[in-house]
């Protein structure tokens, strides 16, 4: 187990950009977070409950009060959550943040939830393409979600599979195109 | 009430020296619309929140005779309060056409006036002016309450200027 | 039988109770509510996305005009969430100074929402006498930081302006003079019998249902559970402060109205122990490098606003304007559990229970 | 046709609308006063002209006429509704000698009369096609004709110990001891159905700002308007009156004190009614539609009906007789 997270954490320094190797060095004797068994054993728990291939990859998130973060495959992303609320020592009730970003070259949805009996929280991550993405909704299982898939739909034109009322939400519904997005074209440049 | 006086013969000019009587009757017509504006509550963000405390207790609106109704039946003065958004922009006009005639409109914070803070965004119509022909504007985000009553005061004074001189103040 | 047939009415953008533009299309059949569709996004500005390309301190004016009644705490959560990401040292006398103002903020929040929703039940005076307490507050505002409603106060690292010589005591008479002022509103309002016959037992929340809605803030304590960030998650100096968070019994429209006003008095406790305990020198704002360069990564950092748990979603690549900045709206959330409450009730209910959840258009469209 | 018959009912016609603009402008200045703040004062002298300045700005407004509304109707409901208000007056006896009517059945023609208005108001809610008015006439009609019942009721204790429907022998009975003392029970309920029938706060369900917007007369403009809220005022004038009438002893002086004429007296009991109708607008909030209902139905009736027991009984007592056979 341990070497694997090692692998993890390298590629993961790699990325940084690296017109700063200067801060590379000193960084490698990152001392383990506490909250790095804490992650593990969620990504057991998930591995078990839905299947080895659901968890892509699962770090800790430093800046952000070490707050486990667990990257799931759109594909099994649904059972994954139903599994996260059901079970009894995860029990993830409270939806406290759903947030749309879109990297340029992919969209993610990034899910913040939080177990009101264990005060625990996690950050799950669900990858998408860029063009027509979708990801399964989870509105049925978090009732919260429904308002916010619409707006993340609105504005990122992120598809959300079987939701109930995927409608636009905030921009009049003869609206065209996606605001948030990044390649964006306002139709009156500041007219 | 457009009075251009160059094209009037002399059997006309005794014709309105007769009839002062009927200025002072706009006069009277005009003390009377700009002494009991009736603005229809019609806010939308934070220069709502300084309508509402320029009618409490501190400011009071109603020492002007201003009440606000909530129908646009009864309104004569629409105070735009807050930014005016594309979806917001048609019902903003419908409201405006069900105002009876005498109507008019105040642009309330810099939002109303010409997009304000939020000019760069998708999503805002820049300025009511192309919405609605405006009477008064008020600047600042939000506007004081006391300019707020400043702005009602400069158009009572507006409509007032316009009876006594037949003149419209500039209107496009 | 009689064939009757459901009417659809148009609680439109422009009613005197819908405490802003939001726009129920309600579908009555007399007075009875079958079911409601809220249709929002009329006061939809796109503030996220100017984010995109303004860097962080000319960020922190549209956090004021998101949630309009409590500007001094949306600024607080861009400026916590940017700080804890580049982890900031906050001096002490600006720490104080911004629990001072965003609880002040609080309170006039909580009197806005106390006026409004005695306007919305029929009462017209408590709605004078609430902003009349509020000038106070928004006097002290204004000599503070200039602005009566939007104060773009905080910065990264601190408070633009300091205190000037006698605001403290001033803030300390108002604490004085509004805690017995309480017992008036209770006097005024809370034994009048027709205000309690039309809240009791109206637009009960179970926990579970709060919970799986998500709602936070006074719409989540009334139905029992005691979740207050400043307590469970404590951020700033609320862990130096004694006051204890009012968690309702039975979740209807009463206990809404008796939570947040205990939740006055909570906040009248935080500034005066705040004012006690505030330091006399000391500077006003940290070692901030003079282009800040949030380093890249994300963060969610949620703090507790006067409508809720108010989240600020930051992902950073490292320039100094942010790749991606999302707030979680705490209206937004409780909005959202309108139409469940409102199937089966009346339309005066509908206007009683709307006003109850206390929501906020220019942050239910940001 | 001698000219007071003429000339009696026009200046009472004045008489009314110079007691509707003060009105108007005495209860923006109570309400004001209630609540810290100075109400209209920019006006005339010290804001008399405030409400002159309304009722004329409202006859000069533009007349709009919803193109879908049902127009006979529409132009009809403003006089329906005002029509009465002001028939009403005709049995008020202010003074032994300023009266206008020795109606026999004085009483039970101020209520028959005063109902009408209901017509006038459901025919403006429907004709005015408009969901909001439709709701506010639908439940306009609902409680002033469940508030009717109670009030009538409650008055029947004061027939039972006068023996007359006619308003001048019932001030003239009350030359010792006025109504309100013995018939407290009938005042209470009868003050309460007043203000049902006023449609004034806490019932004013009907034109509820909060919820119908402006109830009945949301499509009324100009002069229609104006219609619609002299007739409101003019049944303050009269309900005012008739309460003084009936429970307070018209023009009779307490204690004894007849050097002071009758007239000051009247006038002074009518103000004080007025004041406290704006008195309670300004502190009370508005009761929901069916705990209104509930309220006329479960409780003013079975008190009225109590009163009249009561009144019935007592007057058997030896006693007491004095006070309930006058």
């Amino acid at each position: 187990m341990k070497s694997e997270d090692e692998k993890k954490e390298a590629p993961r320094a790699k990325a940084r950009p690296s017109k700063r190797p200067v801060t590379k060095k000193e960084e490698v004797p990152l001392e383990p977070s506490p909250k790095q068994p804490v992650l593990d054993q969620y990504v057991t728990l998930i591995k078990g409950a839905v299947g080895e291939q659901a968890v892509s990859e699962s770090h800790i998130n430093r800046e952000a009060g070490h707050l486990p973060t667990i990257v799931i495959r759109k594909e099994d992303w649904l059972a994954t959550a139903r599994y996260l609320k059901r079970s009894d020592e995860l029990s993830f009730d409270y939806l406290q943040s759903l947030a749309g970003v879109d990297y340029a070259s992919y969209f993610e949805v990034v899910y913040v939830l939080l177990s009101m009996s264990t005060l625990q929280k996690v950050m799950i991550k669900v990858k998408a393409e860029r063009e027509e993405a979708s990801v399964p909704s989870v509105s049925d299982v978090w009732a919260a979600a429904n308002w916010n898939e619409r707006e993340i739909f609105d504005l990122f034109g992120i598809e959300f599979t079987d939701h109930p009322h995927l409608k636009r939400i905030l921009l009049p519904d003869n609206w065209v195109g996606y605001p948030l997005r990044k390649d964006y074209e306002p139709l009156d440049k500041e007219v | 009430m457009e009075m251009n006086l160059e094209g009037v013969t002399p059997f006309e000019e005794e014709e309105l020296k007769r009839n002062v009587l009927t200025t002072n009757l706009d006069q009277i017509k005009a003390w009377t619309r700009s002494n009991s504006m009736w603005p229809l509550s019609f806010g939308l963000a934070c220069c709502a929140i300084e309508m509402m405390s320029t009618g409490g207790a501190h400011y009071d609106f109603d020492r002007f005779g201003v009440i606000f109704r909530a129908s646009p039946r009864q309104a004569d003065v629409m105070i735009v309060a807050g930014t005016v958004t594309k979806k917001m922009a048609p019902l903003l006009r419908r409201l405006y056409d069900q105002m009876p005639e005498p109507k008019w409109v105040i642009a309330m914070g810099s939002c109303a006036t010409a997009g304000g803070p939020y000019v760069k965004s998708y999503a805002v119509v820049k300025g009511v002016d192309q919405v609605v022909p405006v009477d008064v504007y008020i600047p600042g985000c939000p506007p004081n309450p006391a300019a707020l009553i400043y702005g009602v005061i400069k158009l009572q004074e507006k409509i007032k200027y316009e009876a006594k001189h037949g003149k419209r103040v500039f209107h496009t | 039988m009689l064939r009757t047939e459901e009417m659809l009415l148009n609680v439109g953008p422009q009613h005197p109770s819908t405490h802003g533009v939001l726009r129920l299309v309600v579908k009555i059949d007399g007075e009875r509510i079958v079911e409601v569709e809220p249709v929002i996004g009329y006061l939809h500005r796109g503030t996220e996305k100017l984010a995109e390309d303004l860097n962080y301190t000319q960020i922190i004016p549209y956090t004021d005009r998101m949630d309009y009644l409590s500007a001094m705490t949306n600024n607080y959560a861009l400026v916590h969430a940017v700080e804890k990401m580049m982890g900031l040292e906050i001096p002490e006398r600006a720490d104080y100074l911004r629990v001072i103002v965003m609880e002040l903020n609080r309170i006039a929040s909580h009197l806005v929402w106390m006026g409004t929703y005695l306007l919305d039940i029929g009462a017209m005076s408590p709605f004078l006498y609430a902003f009349r307490d509020r000038e106070q507050i928004l006097s002290l505002f204004n000599e503070l930081c200039g602005a009566r409603l939007t104060y773009n106060y905080m910065r990264v690292g601190g408070v633009k302006w300091d205190a000037p010589p006698g605001w403290i005591e001033k803030a300390d008479a108002f604490v004085d003079y509004l805690l017995p002022q309480m017992d008036e509103y209770h006097g005024l309002i809370t034994g009048n019998e027709i205000f309690v016959r039309r809240t009791k037992g109206i637009g009960i929340v179970s926990q579970e249902l709060a919970i799986q809605y998500a709602l936070s803030g006074a719409n989540l304590r009334v139905s029992g559970s005691d979740w207050d960030l400043r307590k469970k998650e404590p951020y700033s100096l609320y862990d130096r402060f004694q006051f204890d968070v009012p968690v309702g019994k039975n979740g209807d429209l009463y206990d809404k109205y008796l939570c947040r006003m205990q939740e006055i008095v909570e906040s009248l406790k935080i500034v005066k122990q705040a004012i006690d305990q505030f330091p006399e020198k000391g500077t006003i704002m940290g070692k901030v490098p003079r282009v800040l360069r949030v380093p890249e990564g994300e963060i969610y950092t949620g703090i507790e606003s006067p409508r809720g748990e108010l989240g600020c979603h930051i992902v950073s690549k490292g320039k100094d304007k942010p790749w991606r900045l999302k707030f979680r709206r705490p209206s937004f959330y409780n909005l959202q559990i309108l139409p469940t409450l409102l199937v089966g009730e009346s339309i005066s209910n509908l206007v009683a229970i709307l006003g109850g959840i206390d929501i906020v258009l220019g942050e239910v469209d940001c | 046709m001698n000219p007071v018959l003429v000339m009696g009912p026009i200046l009472l016609l004045f008489v009314v609308l110079g007691f509707v603009t003060m009105a108007i402008l005495f209860e923006r200045k109570v309400i004001g006063w209630i609540q810290m703040r100075p109400g209209p004062n920019r006006v005339g002298p010290w804001g008399i002209l405030q409400t002159v300045a309304d009722v004329l700005k409202l006859l000069i407004k533009e007349d709009i006429i919803p193109s879908k509304a049902d127009k006979p109707l529409f132009k009809l409901a403003p006089a329906i509704a005002f029509i009465p208000a002001f028939a009403v007056l005709a049995v008020i006896p202010f003074t032994e000698s300023l009266q206008f009517s020795q109606f026999a059945v004085g009483i039970l023609y101020y209520l028959a009369v005063s109902s009408i208005t209901i017509i006038g108001i459901l025919m403006g809610g429907w004709a005015s096609n408009n969901k909001y008015a439709l709701l506010g006439a639908m439940r306009s009609a609902a409680q002033m004709i469940s508030y009717e019942i109670p009030l009538v009721m409650s008055v029947v204790g004061i027939i039972l110990s006068v023996g007359s429907l006619n308003l001048v022998e019932i001030v003239e009975a009350q030359k010792q001891v006025w109504f309100i003392f013995p018939q407290f029970l009938g005042f209470a309920v009868f003050f309460i159905a007043s203000l049902s029938e006023l449609n004034r706060t806490p019932f004013d369900l009907p034109e509820a700002e909060s919820e119908l917007v402006a109830g009945y007369h949301v499509e009324y403009t100009g002069f229609r308007f104006a219609f619609f809220m002299l007739s409101e005022y003019v049944y303050v004038f009269a309900m005012a009156s008739l309460t003084t009438v009936l429970f307070l002893g018209g023009w009779n002086a307490p204690f004894g004190l007849t050097m002071i004429p009758g007239i000051v007296w009247f006038v002074l009991k009518f103000l004080l009614i007025v004041f406290s109708l704006f008195w309670i607008r300004a502190t009370m909030p508005r009761v929901r539609v069916d705990q209104l209902m509930e309220f006329a139905w479960k409780v003013l009736l079975p008190v009225a009906l109590f009163n009249i027991l009561l009144t019935a009984v007592l007057q058997e007592v030896p006693y007491l007789d004095f006070l309930y056979r006058l």
